[in-house]
């Protein structure tokens, strides 16, 4: 399957909401969308373009802005896809794939955790890797390392 | 006995690592689970952040300690796609023996595990010492046991020493020996048969819905295996079998991960031929320096930028001995990777953990997590 | 190549003797580990001895090692200080900052030698720092018991490294050979104000420092406060240790490839 | 065999000792210390302290024996650093887990929590009382000493389930029920192949019993009742295969949790006894107790402890083939091992005693001297 073949097949459901379909060496191509068409995007590719199995969720903070990204497999290509959206920076959050593929859940409480991205109506938001309570969020570019009388503030307001 | 909580972890004998399973019985049986992880959580993917790409490797390692250098594999090819670099065939080759002698290692130690939470004794101790055999072989190229920072953007640290294939295959032929004693004292025994038969249910629909790769898939009749349908590094050249069964019960996943060793057997020898007839060199020799040496120069601070490196993304995924391991580098020009983000296998095994768990007893709760092959180091990264 | 996947079908046969064939396996063991079983009695056979290697290691049918080459372990570092050149590549090379340039005793107290000291609480072991070095002065050995009560003993300073390495270890053989492209340390003119920082803290003295013409000022016209002298960096004896870029003060020395 | 029982050893030793005690003071406490009744007194406290003493030593050397094999079942050494190849380390073990602290978790009961380990421990010594070793180390000499032994063999249920609710862990709790359940379980095939045996020497004394293995052992006639109790007894003694309460990979430790220090080693020492008990039983009931084979020399069997020496190579070998079992199998989950006892085993024993039976009717038994017996 070739980027083009994924853009024609996304289109007629997203139109104007697809915003490209780059091509990456090794996938079948990194789909960007807009925020507001997620469970749509998710939608039209595990049911019309196969890609059955959701392998990892993450975020990317651009501190301008962040990005989420999806990778996702189809055993009737045997290729992945990368699916993308931007999202500002003051309000990230999408829409849950949870209802499209089960294996988003944990993913996506990792991605809400480490890179502050919230998951619209995701069942079970809570915090995976990091204690609860934590009120940081580690990968965003702010969150340095090698600060000691930080941390030791990060650790005393947990 | 009304219904409870059971806290099972975070030092359990169960959890292989450090994690807390938490689940909800009545009597003997398990109504509910939820599993917890981060005791582990070192942030790997972070510290990635702040380490230039080499320097990354020594995490790799420590990711998943028993499939160090396939993790390193992951990482490499992605940071190698990110910053358009190429290998040379050699080295490639390297690497895939790695991988595969990586998988024997860590489905014996997932083995002796196993058969430990069965409550077989010395089969324990049968697989940690062949695993040692292994272990030897590693040390003898790449100067450590279990961290081994061999793998580098571009190649591999150093050549094999002489005499190495020859050792190797005197491994192989031990361990093909082996695996036949584990299969009489495993499979040839009734109580292993009843009490493994039928356990831990994990059907293919199930699987790919909650993203479970790796022998767990295949063991539920999935014929799906990245080295044959996505052949990354030389797997195209290799001549072997993807090893499938249908029960989808650990029984299945055990009989799954024997054929893998004996195929991964047979895919090393082929290597070790291919190496024995095929010198050259195991860098990359038209490198960027800092790329190349293990370390980057004093006043590297904007190196890159002001050399107008090409940005570029990267994307990988290997399959390791636990499953299906991916890899997301994004190079923004930096000395470091802009972002690092790894997908874990045995974090979505464990996630689809209800599937196979409830409705079984507790005295279950070993030989299925078990079959899982956990492996924490690299779930919580 | 075939595509087919081998169904590892279940052994449906139920096994009759129900226990018998896993007894019978374990008493196979039980006798052949009668004569030499397979551990090692650590403190009194070691791997990495030669003889045991020899004589027991390689024994057919007696998996204790596979007699490996014991030479290239990473254990703990051997520095000779006579060679080394205090060109911080280690320190820099080091992922996990557990190395640190100290003051060396002895020599000139004014301008005292400097040498690695290594936190092995904190040492990972990759070997990065031996790697980087470019007179194979710090090398690691297959020492690799370290274990004491008191966290401070885990510092390795300078002259602990160099009795390691007088009690002439095996060394870990595997040396890097340099890339062949690499960039040198070129020279923004301009900008120089011929200090003599590089060419006095270079650890190999490659740098040289040259007169340079002063140019014809006008009368009136402000003179740049400089010395006439600019660094020509030897790049056959240079290790690219960067240090000179580091002490120069006006930022005039950058990494490129010499044209 | 000699007179000299161990009875009468620690009397006449008592009498000795009090006498030459008594001979340095005058007449007064001359009188009271040669007195009948404390030399009585004192032989029976001499006769507990050699039985205590040979117990808890067998028990460590038993440990040393288990350490040893598995090792070699596995590939390896075993103990071997303290002491003659390790014969030592166990003892040093003792002494470390002495040394510990005891320690209550906080929420615990503490009647319980402190007499479980301590009553398991006492019951499991009280059958060493009971069993006879050798024609003079016969303590008992009790009609009925095969059904007292596996009476008091089977308090241990209530001992473990009492210190296991009363640890207040859930754990303990689990291992407690699931111990109780199984020894409850396997109690009654255990019993019916005893029947087995006893229909066929047609007694209840363990020393007839040995007695009537004189020209053949049980074990050719009655080895399905062998096959039975070697397995009721791997069930009772807790060890792999059927360590379910116990399992160390889902409860921890089971129902000993919670304990550490000397109560740990009482549960220790208490399971390694209860082993020792199960070989001795198994050597006694089936394989000819003490009873000499016919080739060793006559100057040889009358030499005082040779039966006892006979006696404990027999025991020591049917605990090998208890270690053995436990290098080579898994263990069983909670309900197959019921099904196990109460489907299979019940019905087996059964057919044991009826096969037992049938040969005491046909009057075949003397055929099975053929077997290989060396007592005979």
């Amino acid at each position: 399957m070739q980027p083009d073949d994924v853009a024609r097949a996304l289109s007629t459901r997203l139109g104007d909401r697809l915003l490209g379909v780059e091509t990456f060496v090794g996938t079948a191509g990194r789909v960007r969308f807009r925020a507001d068409a997620a469970l749509d995007t998710f939608h039209s590719v595990h049911d019309e373009l196969g890609f059955r199995h959701l392998s990892m969720v993450g975020g990317i903070d651009w501190v301008d802005h962040r990005e989420v990204f999806y990778v996702v497999w189809s055993d009737d290509v045997r290729q992945y896809l990368i699916l993308s959206a931007d999202l500002p920076a003051d309000a990230a959050h999408i829409e849950s794939a949870t209802p499209v593929w089960e294996s988003a859940n944990w993913h996506e409480r990792e991605t809400w955790e480490l890179v502050d991205i919230t998951f619209d109506h995701h069942p079970d938001l809570r915090h995976l890797l990091m204690p609860d309570g934590y009120v940081f969020h580690p990968l965003l570019r702010s969150f340095k390392l090698h600060e000691p009388e930080e941390l030791e503030v990060k650790q005393r307001s947990v | 006995m009304s219904e409870m909580w059971l806290n099972m972890g975070p030092q359990h004998p169960m959890t292989h690592g450090l994690w807390n399973l938490r689940v909800k019985i009545d009597g003997e049986m398990i109504l509910d689970c939820d599993p917890e992880m981060g005791y582990l959580h070192r942030g790997i993917e972070k510290i990635s952040e702040d380490r230039h790409y080499n320097e990354v490797i020594t995490l790799m390692d420590r990711c998943c300690y028993v499939a160090g250098l396939a993790w390193e594999h992951l990482y490499i090819l992605a940071a190698e796609q990110a910053l358009h670099v190429t290998p040379p065939e050699r080295a490639d080759y390297i690497r895939a023996m790695c991988d595969e002698f990586q998988r024997i290692a860590s489905h014996l130690m997932w083995y002796a595990a196993f058969v430990q939470d069965l409550g077989l004794m010395s089969p324990f101790l049968y697989g940690m010492r062949d695993r040692d055999l292994v272990l030897d072989l590693f040390q003898s190229f790449t100067g450590a046991r279990m961290t081994y920072e061999y793998q580098r953007v571009g190649g591999v640290r150093s050549d094999l020493p002489a005499g190495f294939t020859d050792r190797a295959r005197k491994v192989l032929d031990w361990l093909d020996e082996r695996y036949v004693e584990y299969d009489r004292l495993c499979l040839g025994s009734t109580i292993f048969r009843e009490r493994c038969d039928d356990l831990g249910k994990l059907t293919a629909r199930d699987c790919i819905a909650t993203g479970v790769t790796g022998p767990m898939l295949r063991s539920a009749g999935l014929k799906r295996d990245l080295r044959k349908d996505r052949p990354y590094s030389i797997y195209k050249q290799l001549d072997f079998d993807v090893a499938v069964a249908d029960a989808a019960d650990v029984t299945a996943r055990y009989l799954v991960r024997m054929e893998e060793m004996r195929q991964s057997s047979r895919m090393l020898r082929q290597i070790l031929d291919w190496l024995d007839h095929h010198p050259g060199p195991v860098l990359a020799d038209r490198l960027p320096r800092w790329l190349g040496a293990p370390y980057a120069p004093q006043g590297r601070e904007g190196y890159l930028l002001k050399r107008n490196y090409p940005k570029g993304l990267g994307f990988s995924s290997v399959e390791e001995p636990h499953g299906e391991a991916q890899a997301y580098v994004v190079n923004e020009g930096g000395e470091h990777p802009y972002r690092v983000k790894f997908r874990s296998p045995v974090f979505a095994n464990i996630s689809a953990a209800r599937h196979y768990l409830v409705g079984y007893h507790v005295a279950d709760i070993p030989p299925i997590m078990g079959s899982v092959d956990v492996c924490v180091g690299e779930v919580d990264r | 190549m075939t595509d087919e996947a081998t169904a590892t079908e279940k052994p449906s046969d139920n096994p009759i003797l129900f226990v018998a064939k896993p007894m019978l396996t374990a008493a196979r063991q039980f006798a052949r580990s009668l004569v030499r079983p397979s551990t090692v009695v650590y403190p009194f056979e070691r791997l990495e001895d030669p003889a045991f290697r020899k004589e027991v290691a390689v024994a057919p049918g007696k998996p204790i090692g596979v007699g490996a080459i014991w030479d290239n372990y990473r254990g703990v570092h051997a520095l000779n200080i006579n060679t080394c050149i205090s060109c911080n590549l280690c320190a820099f090379s080091c992922p996990d900052l557990c190395i640190d340039m100290v003051n060396v005793p002895g020599g000139d107290p004014k301008h005292p030698k400097k040498c690695p000291q290594i936190d092995y609480g904190k040492c990972s072991y990759c070997g990065f720092c031996s790697d980087a070095c470019p007179e194979g002065c710090l090398t690691m050995t297959t020492r690799y018991e370290l274990s004491t009560p008191k966290r401070a003993e885990m510092i390795y300073s300078p002259t602990r490294l160099f009795e390691i390495y007088r009690t002439k270890l095996p060394m870990n053989p595997i040396r890097l050979e340099r890339p062949e492209n690499e960039d040198s340390i070129l020279l923004e003119p301009p900008l120089c104000i011929g200090c003599n920082a590089c060419s006095r803290d270079c650890p190999t003295n490659c740098i040289t420092m040259v007169d340079v013409t002063k140019p014809e000022f006008k009368p009136g016209e402000k003179q740049p406060r400089r010395i006439w002298k600019e660094p020509v960096i030897n790049d056959s004896d240079c290790v690219r240790c960067g240090t000179c870029i580091s002490v120069c003060p006006k930022e005039c020395l950058f990494w490129g490839t010499r044209k | 065999m000699g007179g000299a029982t161990l009875f009468s050893v620690s009397d006449t030793l008592a009498s000795v000792l009090l006498n030459g005690l008594g001979s340095i003071f005058p007449q007064p406490i001359h009188g009271w210390l040669t007195n009948p009744d404390l030399i009585l007194g004192l032989a029976v406290l001499i006769f507990g302290a050699i039985l205590l003493a040979a117990s808890m030593i067998n028990t460590i050397v038993l440990i040393w024996w288990e350490r040893k094999l598995l090792g070699r079942f596995m590939d390896r050494r075993g103990a071997m650093h303290v002491g003659y190849a390790g014969l030592l380390q166990n003892f040093a073990d003792g002494l470390k887990l002495f040394r510990k602290n005891t320690f209550r978790p906080r929420e615990s009961d503490s009647l319980g929590f402190y007499a479980g380990p301590v009553a398991y421990m006492v019951t499991s010594l009280i059958i060493f009382g009971i069993l006879p070793i050798s024609s003079g180390w016969n303590s008992g000499a009790l009609p009925l000493s095969l059904l007292l032994a596996l009476a008091i063999f089977s308090f241990a249920p209530l001992f473990i389930f009492v210190s296991a609710w009363s640890s207040n862990n859930k754990y303990s709790l689990m291992g407690g029920m699931r111990s109780a359940a199984q020894m409850i379980a396997y109690e009654v095939p255990l019993l019916l192949a005893v029947v087995a045996v006893v229909v066929v020497s047609g007694s209840f004394d363990l020393a007839t019993i040995v007695q009537e293995q004189q020209n053949y052992w049980f074990w050719g006639p009655l080895f399905l009742a062998l096959v039975v109790f070697v397995a009721g007894m791997l069930a009772e003694m807790e060890r792999i295969p059927f360590d379910l309460p116990e399992a160390e990979a889902e409860l921890v430790e089971g129902w000993n949790t919670e304990y550490g220090g000397m109560l740990f080693a009482f549960f220790m020492l208490a399971d390694y006894l209860r082993a020792l008990v199960g070989s001795i039983l198994v050597v006694l009931l089936f394989l000819g107790g003490w009873t000499m084979p016919g080739w060793v020399p006559s100057a040889a069997t009358s030499f005082p402890l040779a039966g006892i020496v006979w006696f404990m190579v027999k025991t020591y070998a049917v605990f090998g083939l208890f270690v053995w079992i436990r290098a080579s199998l898994p263990r069983v989950r909670t309900d197959q091992l019921l099904r196990i006892g109460w489907n299979r085993m019940i019905p087996l024993s059964l057919a044991s005693v009826f096969l037992a039976a049938a040969l005491v009717l046909v009057r075949c038994l003397p055929v099975f001297g053929c077997l290989p017996s060396p007592g005979v």
